[in-house]
């Protein structure tokens, strides 16, 4: 019994190293968990298109790609941010733009906030709705974890510090933000604006608030007249050639502009 | 092969599945330090263990909060599990017909087997607004419990069903001679007889506890405080690297093992600990 | 061990405790059994829907939240054989060298023991990041099954070493003994008597690793990696069930459909390996000692 | 390690570097002619420093059936478990003094256990057939010395099973499993499983007594009739049994709370007339 388990495993082992011989030319993308879903969507056609070409696609987060980019492990990082200074020296290309738009339930009966109150809401200064024209109930906050790009996005535009922010529920994903808000009546949170509009479509119990009066639409985001926007950024380490090169020039072009709407992103317009 | 020779080699290739079985363990802790080593070389391993806030961009890595949520998390899962785990393999073993035993013990290996992740989501779309109803904001301390529980009740209640099988025959028969209820039977004969055992199944669940990321991340809010009740949304260590480690560079990514590394010294305090009382219960 | 039905309830006071003890376990077995099917019907109430055929054999298409997933089923049995494969055998020669040459109280015993036990409780994410430094880059192996197989063999070896070791410390000496006797073989009497009484516990064991490995996402995330692709070798990427569970639901919006109808998937393959392992212990069981 | 692999010890062949070949047997049926084969001189065995029994000195004769007697804990079983160096895999057990089989030092460290327990067969209180079928039962032992030829495997196997009575109780069952049988026929299947590597040596560690009084007649008969061509060594409770199979008797007692050798005779003398008190007071079932 025992032989046979190991010949199993050398006989599973051999079969998997022989069939890597026909590796294909192979690019190697990592990094931001938001960029993942349409980069994989992309990569997938672009390999219809190039039948010799294969593009695998890993998450983990923007630094993680930044990084990898850097050192080479991956052919091209993403990023659901703009490069930062110190990260310069690498090439980065936007293949499409997401907005960030605050969420509240949808039983919520407060419309619109000011700037100034969305700051003391978030700085617990205000701490029950009945300070902002809504039903009496305490706020509950809904913050990102640190680290992630859509903290740093929300951090720069209010001009706050993360350790000021006095949350009660803090979350990863966009899609976990979007669940607490639902699940909460007094929730209030910030996330990606094209899925919150989709889930606020499909009956989920969120709604966005305008922002400084404009609304939180994709439309506005395409115009750029929405102020809480970031681009996702393919990064490589120099200038990009050859396949990279073409899978690049691919994926900012009019020809994935239905998978950038698919994942509710809002193409660039070259 | 001589049978003598034969032993010889079976006893190196077990050793040898040993070494690497243990070795493993080393491998990852080797692997922790190494990874920490330059945060703590700079900071000092006694700026972790303070309350004063979790910012680790800003240079303040204090663990003690999420460290006290991890312990608190566990043990009122272990709290909740526990009793519900034994009387589950009570159940199993001694008063549920033998159909509906059958079908239970299926539904416990399914818990067994049921990701993470899905039962996330079935907490935070089930538990959390329940919990929310009494007291907001809902993922909690007491969230986080209670989906732990579900997650560990099955090592417990699968243990236990296993050694109460493993009780010998003449134990029954010696009970039963001296005219012992079965309650009595199950209180003072079977379950003393395996509490060895069944104390190792809840070690294992515990340390298990410990270590659960994903739904935990899901349901307990993931605020770093020092819990004051059921209620407060807090952050266990595992959350902790979960939420951050995708998105950390530097210093900020070693500090995160240092919380790998806290947590591992914790199981390990655990275990040992156990072990050590686990000890005089085989012998009394 | 239902014999114990039999046992006289002599006096009430006794009678009484024992119906309150009887009352108490089926008490707990209700709440338990109660959580479970609120969750099973929660589950089958958002994906039963969109289980089918074509589920099980389409690739996913737009991210997960249409199409299929043939490929992650592929994917999530190649890592779980990989996983067994490797674990199994260690699981079972550690265990067998616990049980049968060390003492429990003995120092090699102990240490082994207490590794494994800290080992047991490392959180999976650390596990995963550990196998991403060491199989995935210092191995070489890149994000692949095999890389995601090791690094989960790494997580279920304690289950499996503590549950198989139980099993065979339960097995009676006097099969041990009476081999010594007869000038035979440790090897002989291990492959042909211990391991074989002992298979029920390994079986026990194996479902409770499969059921923790088929569960994991932390892990694999950094080690088999995020392709949707139809894995072609060990060394592919391939995303395993519940990374993609994970993905759709915190990551993909309008993936939970298709979240919960995975999930479905997932506890229905949990069902057929349990039922396929637990059918493989009654045979051997029966066939060593029927109508005993 | 000497093994050897074409003859099996016990075939007519001169093999002087294998310590366990006994010439053939030349007691007769009734044993008249004793010859000691078994020396056993101030032994003493104990666990983790308390001894169960100490200074016994005897002599087991070839094809005699040596019976021995005595309170429980009196270290009977330590000493037959000595014989076969069984507490060899008892953790703490420590064995002091002399044992030596036709005059090779059974405790040398650099004896091959192997070929010893080989020559020594032993059968335990409790029926333990291995959980496999009847015919797997002996033939792994036979396997495991390195008889593989198999018509030879099935010869030796139908000859076993003919010597313990059980062949016309099951011959055509033989890939039953064994935990299948009665308890009588188990532990006749173990006495078979003992003969069929062919010792000179049986060592029985009250084989009767987990056995219902039928069978437990049936397996007396089967020891009888062994006497002669084996070498049986019999723990027993059972003072009856005793009286009517064995040849020789050897009386323990528990003294200083350790076990030791009251007296060892004839059977016949020793219950007939003892010669020391307590033996006297035994048999007749006024103490113990």
């Amino acid at each position: 019994m025992l032989r046979l388990l190991a010949l199993t495993v050398c006989g599973g082992f051999l079969f998997g190293m022989s069939l890597t011989a026909n590796a294909a030319e192979k690019i190697v993308i990592t990094g931001s968990s938001t960029v993942a879903p349409l980069v994989a969507e992309i990569g997938k056609r672009f390999e219809e298109q190039n039948p010799d070409v294969r593009i695998d696609v890993q998450t983990g987060g923007s630094s993680r790609g930044i990084n990898d980019a850097r050192s080479g492990l991956a052919n091209i990082g993403m990023a659901s941010r703009s490069l930062k200074d110190e990260e310069k020296d690498l090439k980065g290309t936007a293949i499409a733009r997401d907005g960030i738009g605050i969420i509240l339930n949808a039983a919520n009966m407060v419309r619109s906030l000011t700037d100034q109150q969305i700051v003391d809401i978030f700085l617990g200064k205000i701490t029950d709705w009945s300070a902002v024209g809504g039903k009496a109930g305490p706020i509950t906050v809904v913050n990102k974890a640190d680290g992630r790009s859509t903290l740093e996005l929300f951090l720069n535009h209010f001009k706050l510090k993360a350790s000021d922010i006095k949350a009660q529920v803090i979350i990863g994903d966009n899609q976990q933000g979007i669940k607490t808000v639902a699940g909460n009546p007094n929730a209030i949170g910030y996330v990606s604006v094209g899925t919150a509009e989709f889930e606020a479509g499909q009956g989920t119990s969120v709604k966005l608030l305008s922002m400084n009066g404009i609304p939180a639409t994709v439309e506005n985001i395409q115009n750029g007249s929405f102020p809480l926007a970031r681009p996702l950024t393919l990064v490589t380490k120099d200038e990009p050639s050859g396949v990279v090169r073409a899978f690049i020039d691919f994926a900012q072009s009019a020809a994935v502009h239905d998978l950038v709407k698919e994942q509710f992103f809002v193409p660039v317009l070259p | 092969m001589s049978p003598c020779s034969r032993d010889a080699r079976l006893f190196w290739i077990l050793s040898a599945s040993a070494l690497i079985a243990s070795g493993l363990l080393l491998l990852i802790l080797v692997f922790l330090a190494k990874e920490s080593w330059p945060v703590i070389q700079n900071a000092g391993l006694s700026k972790f263990m303070r309350s004063d806030g979790w910012y680790p961009t800003e240079g303040a890595y204090g663990l003690l909060p999420m460290l006290a949520a991890s312990m608190a998390m566990s043990a009122l899962a272990i709290i909740i599990a526990a009793p519900l785990g034994v009387a589950s393999a009570l159940f199993c073993r001694f008063y549920a017909p033998p159909l509906i035993s059958r079908m239970y013990r299926w539904a416990i290996i399914l818990l067994a087997g049921i990701p993470s992740v899905v039962l996330g989501l079935w907490g935070l779309t089930v538990i959390v607004p329940l919990i929310l109803a009494v007291s907001p904001p809902g993922t909690s301390l007491l969230a986080g419990s209670i989906i732990l529980a579900l997650m560990i009740l099955p090592t417990v209640a699968l243990t236990t069903e296993a050694a109460l099988a493993a009780v010998p025959m003449t134990y029954w028969q010696g009970a039963a001679a001296l005219g012992l209820s079965k309650e009595a039977t199950i209180l003072r004969v079977a379950l003393p007889a395996t509490a060895a055992s069944i104390y190792a199944g809840i070690l294992l669940a515990v340390a298990r506890a410990l270590g659960e990321t994903m739904a935990v991340l899901m349901v307990s809010g993931n605020v770093v405080q020092l819990p004051s009740s059921l209620f407060d949304p807090v952050r266990t260590l595992t959350a902790n690297i979960a939420l951050e480690m995708a998105y950390a560079t530097g210093d900020h990514r070693a500090s995160l093992f240092v919380s790998g590394l806290v947590l591992t010294a914790l199981v390990l305090a655990l275990a040992a600990g156990a072990r050590r009382s686990g000890g005089q219960i085989v012998h009394a | 061990m239902r014999e114990s039905r039999a046992f006289d309830l002599s006096s009430p006071r006794a009678a009484w405790r024992d119906l309150s003890l009887q009352a108490a376990a089926w008490f707990a077995a209700a709440i338990v059994a109660g959580m479970f099917l609120w969750l099973l019907f929660d589950l089958l109430w958002h994906g039963a829907a969109r289980v089918d055929w074509t589920f099980l054999t389409t690739t996913p298409k737009s991210s997960g939240r249409s199409g299929g997933i043939a490929p992650i089923l592929a994917s999530t049995l190649l890592i779980l054989f990989v996983a067994i494969a490797v674990a199994a055998p260690l699981g079972l020669a550690t265990a067998v060298l616990l049980s049968e040459y060390t003492r429990r109280e003995g120092r090699l015993g102990q240490m082994i023991g207490l590794s494994l036990d800290v080992l047991a409780g490392v959180p999976s994410i650390v596990v995963g990041l550990f196998g991403n430094a060491f199989f995935c880059v210092w191995l070489g192996l890149g994000f692949s099954i095999l890389a995601g197989g090791l690094t989960l063999a790494c997580m279920i070896l304690p289950i499996l070493i503590r549950t198989t070791e139980s099993g065979l410390r339960q097995v009676p000496d006097e099969w041990r003994l009476s081999a010594e006797a007869l000038g035979m073989s440790r090897a002989t009497i291990l492959i042909h008597v211990l391991i074989p009484v002992a298979a029920p516990a390994l079986i026990a064991g194996l479902m409770l690793g499969i059921g923790r490995a088929m569960a994991e996402t932390a892990a694999l995330v950094f080690t088999s990696g995020y392709v949707d692709r139809m894995p072609a070798s060990f060394l592919d990427s391939g995303r395993a069930i519940s990374v993609h569970i994970y993905d759709l639901t915190m990551n993909v919006a309008g993936g939970d459909k298709n979240a919960y109808a995975s999930a479905l998937v997932l506890i229905a393959l949990l069902i057929i390996i349990n039922g396929i392992a637990v059918a493989l212990a009654d045979r051997a069981l029966t066939r060593r000692v029927s109508a005993a | 390690m000497t093994k050897s692999t074409g003859s099996e010890p016990g075939q007519n062949k001169p093999a002087p570097a294998t310590p366990f070949t006994v010439s053939p047997i030349v007691a007769g049926p009734t044993c008249c002619v004793p010859e000691c084969q078994i020396r056993i001189e101030d032994l003493a065995v104990s666990y983790k420093g308390v001894p169960a029994f100490k200074d016994v000195t005897l002599d087991i004769y070839r094809g005699c059936i040596t019976a021995f007697i005595g309170p429980s804990g009196c270290g009977k079983t330590s000493l037959l478990s000595s014989i076969n160096r069984l507490t060899d895999m008892i953790a703490g057990c420590s064995v002091e003094g002399l044992i030596s089989i036709d005059g090779q030092n059974v405790r040398d460290p650099t004896l091959d256990v192997r070929a010893l327990r080989r020559r020594v067969g032993m059968i335990f209180q409790k029926p333990n057939p291995f959980p496999l079928s009847i015919r797997r039962n002996l033939e792994m032992p036979l396997r495991e010395h390195g008889l593989t030829n198999r018509a030879e495997l099935d010869s030796r196997i139908e000859k076993a099973l003919k010597d313990v009575g059980l062949w016309p109780e099951i011959h055509g069952r033989l890939d039953a499993p064994a935990l299948a049988l009665s308890g009588g026929q188990q532990q006749r299947l173990c006495i078979a499983r003992a003969l069929v590597l062919e010792p000179a040596v049986l060592l029985m560690d009250e084989p009767c007594s987990a056995l219902d009084p039928l069978s437990s007649g049936v397996v007396e008969d089967l020891i009888e009739s062994l006497r002669g061509r084996y070498t049986v060594v019999i723990v027993t409770h059972n003072l009856a049994q005793a009286r009517r199979i064995a040849n020789y008797a050897a009386f323990f007692w528990v003294k200083e709370r350790a076990g030791t050798l009251i007296e060892f005779d004839f059977c016949r003398q020793l219950f007939e007339a003892p010669k020391h008190e307590l033996t006297a007071a035994y048999v007749n079932g006024q103490r113990g």
